[in-house]
């Protein structure tokens, strides 16, 4: 006898432990087996783009912090990238390290929280997360001396940071240095070999190469899928032309492949850091810009490679001291379109992981 | 580094294959007709030598006379990128192509702009709100809305 | 799926969690024990030097949210009188911006981080509230000469052995 | 420890009174005893893992938190206790009832001591088999009278999984029943001369797994599995419901702590220390384990666990069974360490060989 049965709709969000936010899927269940999934955004929908129309140029910096709450150093820089490009601003080479070195911060503090939840949704009842976090920690403390502030740092300004590091900072760079390639060993003797984590997430959400690039998937998604791009490479800003490291990609594109991508760019990060405060040069760190900047009148594309993927600032200006159009382009909205392909045909529990493969931040995706 | 390609040096091969596509090039960028944008969009896809393959981003930009959509097109294979325009005059019903069906990338930034500047896209699998709930008056980004 | 490692890879990682069983745990025991803050923290509540504060309003103009208030009157000497200078502390994001600009070092970022109030209108501070207190000590943001007087900042980073 | 020894001495048990007063004076014992160490467990178990977490768990609640478990369940018990307004009010209010009573039953067959227990019935391992999996009944009531799609996938991994394992678990019993030629708990642990998990690895491995699934431990939490399905079967669950699954949960453990403990680790025997104490040595041994799994590795997915428990328990569970008999059979009783050391090396070549052949469930479903 067959038994009638029919797909059921289930909502995971906008509250759910693991949609890293305020995001929200609707699944059609067959059973337990991703039928159809449909993304809900906008729960955190502020509109910066909006507000940012009425802003200085300089007041918008604290803005873009609270884009991707956890990469606000690699927002501060995207958007005065795009800035100094629309008004042609020169920065002092000091200032273009430390920049890097912040950038390079920042991206390995997001990679631990993005690996640090995937892990937690695979069910590492909490264990690696909080051993992310202690490092993450570390990283803020770095922050914090720099700029005063944990989370929203607001340090780049437009032609160069806002302030020279303090004498104690590199030195205490150094160590953080010295001592986090053991700790990202340690994430890998944690789990990288685990067999449960190896059945959870290797061959799941596959993303194919060519569907990662027509989707415009970015960041380690992309990198994931086997693609070799990168705009610290491809489009080097700042002062990464200088520096060496490499790219690592996976090779299937499955979840297992972005965790370990993550993990792998903390490495090289670490590397770049480590260059970076070598080259260090002494001198300015800002560039006297007037208080109310008119760039002229044009328009200009910033983007940088930040944690999440190619973030962008499309500038316009009408040669007044707000812009006229501001456009993000978020990594992980854009990275979302994805999910449905990598998601159907998969169970429940694999929803939670594939999401969070992706490594999002709703911050940034509804802007 | 990404060679940025002048929008004048596109606009001589695009004409060459479709010609009164273009509107008008500048170094920076290139601005299509709306009509054609489709066909031109194909052809910088398919083209060898151009494979323009990853959509980076797309904008629309409110000029009070007309809406501007931005394209910002890279190719991962040659690593060169172009900035390609079009513009909408219709400010009750603006009306567009979707590029959906070339680069799928295209979806949510496509909904987000039907969403927040009201410029519809003729081909889009799922042209619904995005951000803001089904039945919201208006269009945020516009110039107009306050 | 197979299983590759023959559980050699689940071993591992509980050999690791093990050995952290006697790492020492980095918890803060926040209301006894606490943390210096940075020399350049943003912490809560602008300080305002009525001495120093001429009324050009370059900070009300630099927030990027407007919660400065300024009213000034021309004085007999033709300078400006502050008759009212109200923060809304409610709404800063202490971004710093306005202590950046003040080109009379009259401003400063808060040092405390403790004032949270029971009523959003208690966080509207107005010309007395915002003045230098012994519990409302000046932050070394933007201001060289107090961050060099101020103490250094624990760092959790301090806690590791580094590996030679 | 004499109040164990009193009563078989001085009054015979088959005498109503002595017997009526054994049963009680047992049950009040056994009811301290189990709500006693559920509070110990919940305290170290949240100790632990915080030790495990590099943090310090908590340590407010009286000196070294150790009334934190008080404090919780004061906590749970003030709360609001809420009714679904479409759920099944019977079913709803009945699950808790069902769901704790077997796993205190359990207790009335382990030995505390020589003789100590509240029935030392013959059959008593499979009492403990059949009562246990009784649990499972309360759990499946909670997820449907729940009435939320989340509880009622949770319940239904839950019947899933614990029909799969409920097989390997029994099987991996008997192994232990040839040797000890008895099903009496007591016994049991009077034949173990040498800790039967010596005789036994593989069965104790097999049973260990087991017997996670079957109380729903890391890995096998499919059911509660936070990051997927919220809370599970208990989601709707709040107040003094919600702390009788609470319990249930830590009962549970303690059973089975209490049983590995009494089949594998030798009960309540043991040189120099009362055997008490040996007894609850042993078991807080094996939570120890239990929860140190549970805070290193990742949870499966729901077909993983399956396939684990078909393709890999089962089979194994059934040679051990075999290997078990010809032993018991065949050798004498003089060659115990040969023994010994043959039953290790056959439990690493079958662990070997499983690893290479079977593969842990099937991955994307075609919709």
């Amino acid at each position: 006898m067959a038994l009638k049965t029919e797909p059921f709709v289930i909502n995971v969000g906008p509250q759910h432990p693991s949609t890293h936010g305020v995001f929200r899927m609707r699944l059609t269940l067959d059973g337990e087996v991703i039928v159809d999934v449909e993304p809900v955004l906008g729960y955190l929908h502020r509109g910066i783009e909006k507000l940012a129309e009425g802003r200085t140029y300089t007041q918008n910096i604290p803005f873009t912090d609270r884009l991707d709450y956890l990469a606000s150093m690699s927002n501060n820089l995207a958007y005065v990238l795009a800035v100094e490009k629309l008004a042609g601003i020169p920065v002092p080479e000091r200032a273009e390290y430390l920049r890097v070195i912040m950038a390079e911060l920042q991206r390995i503090a997001s990679h631990l929280v993005g690996v640090g939840a995937f892990l937690n949704d695979c069910g590492a009842f909490m264990t690696p997360l909080l051993y992310m976090f202690r490092e993450r920690e570390k990283i803020l403390d770095l922050f914090e001396m720099v700029c005063g502030q944990r989370l929203t740092y607001n340090y780049m300004r437009i032609g160069g940071v806002s302030h020279d590091i303090p004498a104690e900072f590199l030195p205490a760079l150094d160590r953080f240095v010295t001592t986090m390639p053991g700790f990202i060993d340690e994430y890998d003797q944690l789990l990288a070999e685990n067999e449960i984590l190896l059945a959870r997430a290797k061959g799941v959400g596959i993303l194919p190469e060519e569907l990662a690039i027509n989707i415009s998937a970015s960041g380690p998604v992309l990198r994931g899928s086997g693609v070799r791009w990168d705009i610290r490479k491809a489009d080097p800003y700042s002062v990464y032309d200088r520096l060496e490291f490499d790219i690592p990609t996976g090779s299937v594109g499955d979840c297992y492949d972005r965790y370990w991508v993550r993990i792998q760019e903390m490495r090289q990060s670490v590397r770049i850091i480590r260059q970076a405060v070598e080259q260090l040069p002494p001198g300015e760190v800002r560039t006297e810009v007037p208080h109310l900047l008119h760039p002229p009148e044009g328009e200009a594309y910033g983007h940088i490679e930040a944690p999440k993927g190619e973030l962008g600032f499309y500038l316009v200006s009408d040669n007044s001291i707000a812009p006229y159009r501001f456009h993000v382009r978020a990594p992980t909205l854009i990275n979302l379109t994805a999910l449905r392909d990598m998601m159907i045909g998969w169970k429940v529990a694999d929803a939670v992981i594939i999401f969070g493969s992706i490594d999002i931040c709703l911050a940034e995706v509804d802007r | 580094m990404t060679l940025a390609f002048s929008g004048e040096e596109i606009a001589s091969q695009v004409e060459e294959q479709l010609p009164g596509s273009i509107v008008d090039s500048s170094q920076d960028s290139l601005v299509v007709n709306s009509e054609s944008w489709l066909a031109v969009a194909t052809f910088l896809k398919d083209t060898p030598g151009l494979d323009f393959d990853y959509l980076t981003s797309i904008t629309a930009v409110d000029y009070y006379d007309y809406f501007e959509m931005v394209y910002q097109l890279t190719s991962l294979k040659h690593n060169h990128s172009l900035v390609v325009k079009t513009r909408c005059y219709e400010r009750e019903k603006p009306k567009l192509p979707s590029v959906v069906s070339l680069w799928r990338g295209a979806d949510f930034q496509e909904r987000e702009i039907y969403d927040l500047m009201g410029i519809s896209f003729d081909g889009h699998p799922n042209l619904k709100r995005i951000f803001l709930w089904q039945g919201f008056q208006g269009h945020p980004l516009r110039k107009d809305y306050l | 799926m197979k299983f590759e490692h023959y559980g050699i890879g689940v071993a591992k990682g509980m050999a690791l969690t093990f050995k952290h069983l006697f790492r020492k745990p980095i918890t803060t025991q926040y209301p006894e024990e606490r943390l210096t803050v940075s020399r350049r923290t943003r912490g809560n509540e602008l300080v305002w030097d009525k001495e120093r504060c001429t009324g050009c309003a370059t900070c009300a103009k630099s927030c990027p949210e407007g919660c400065i208030e300024i009213i000034t009157s021309t004085g007999e000497e033709n300078n400006y009188i502050v008759d009212k200078f109200e923060v809304d502390m409610g709404r800063c994001i202490f971004c710093g911006l306005c202590v950046e600009a003040c080109p009379f070092e009259a401003l400063f970022m808060g040092y405390a981080y403790e004032r949270a109030r029971y009523r959003r209108q208690e966080l509207v501070m107005d010309k007395e509230g915002l003045l230098l207190s012994g519990e409302r000590q000046p932050s070394g943001y933007a201001r060289p000469k107090i961050e060099a007087g101020l103490p250094r900042q624990t760092l959790l980073l301090d806690r590791d052995k580094v590996k030679k | 420890m004499a109040i164990f020894n009193y009563y078989p001495q001085t009054l015979s048990p088959d005498w109503p009174g002595g017997y009526w007063l054994h049963w009680g004076v047992f049950v009040v014992i056994i009811m301290a005893f189990v709500l006693a160490m559920v509070m110990g467990f919940i305290y170290l178990e949240r100790r632990g893992i915080g030790r495990f977490q590099v943090r310090l768990g908590p340590n407010r609640a009286g000196p070294l938190g150790i009334l934190q478990p008080v404090a919780d369940a004061i906590k749970v018990l003030i709360k609001e206790d809420i009714i679904p307004a479409k759920g099944d009010k019977w079913v709803y209010w009945l699950a808790p009832v069902v769901a704790f009573v077997p796993a205190l039953m359990i207790f009335a067959v382990v030995p505390f001591h020589d003789g100590a227990l509240l029935v030392d019935l013959n059959i008593g391992i499979l009492y403990v088999v059949a009562v246990s999996s009784v649990g499972v009944v309360g759990i499946f009531m909670a997820g449907w009278g729940s009435n939320n799609k989340y509880s009622l996938i949770g319940a239904m991994r839950a019947v899933a999984q614990m029909v799969s394992y409920e097989i390997p678990l029994a099987l991996s019993i008997i192994g232990v029943v040839l040797i000890a030629g008895s099903l009496s708990m007591n016994s049991i642990v009077e034949a173990q001369d040498i800790p039967f998990i010596l005789l036994q690895p593989l069965g104790f491995i097999i049973y260990f797994l087991a017997a996670c699934a079957e109380i729903n431990r890391t890995p096998f939490d499919l059911l509660e599995a936070e990051s997927e399905i919220v809370a599970g079967f208990h989601i709707e669950y709040s107040g003094m419901k919600f702390a009788m699954f609470y319990l249930v949960e830590y009962c549970e453990v303690l059973a089975i702590s209490a049983i590995i403990t009494t089949l594998f680790l030798g009960g309540w025997r043991g040189p120099l220390l009362p055997p008490f104490l040996w007894f609850l040595i042993k078991v807080f041994g094996v939570f120890f384990l239990i929860f140190w799994v549970r805070s290193t590795i990742p949870r499966l997915r729901i077909d993983q666990v399956m396939a684990f428990a078909w393709k890999c328990l089962l089979p194994l569970a059934l040679i051990n069974m075999v290997i078990t008999g010809i032993e018991v059979i065949a050798l004498p009783p003089a060659l115990l360490w040969t023994v010994i050391f043959l039953n290790l090396g056959i439990m690493v070549v079958l662990v070997v060989l499983w690893s290479k052949f079977f593969r842990l469930g099937g991955g994307r479903v075609e919709v």
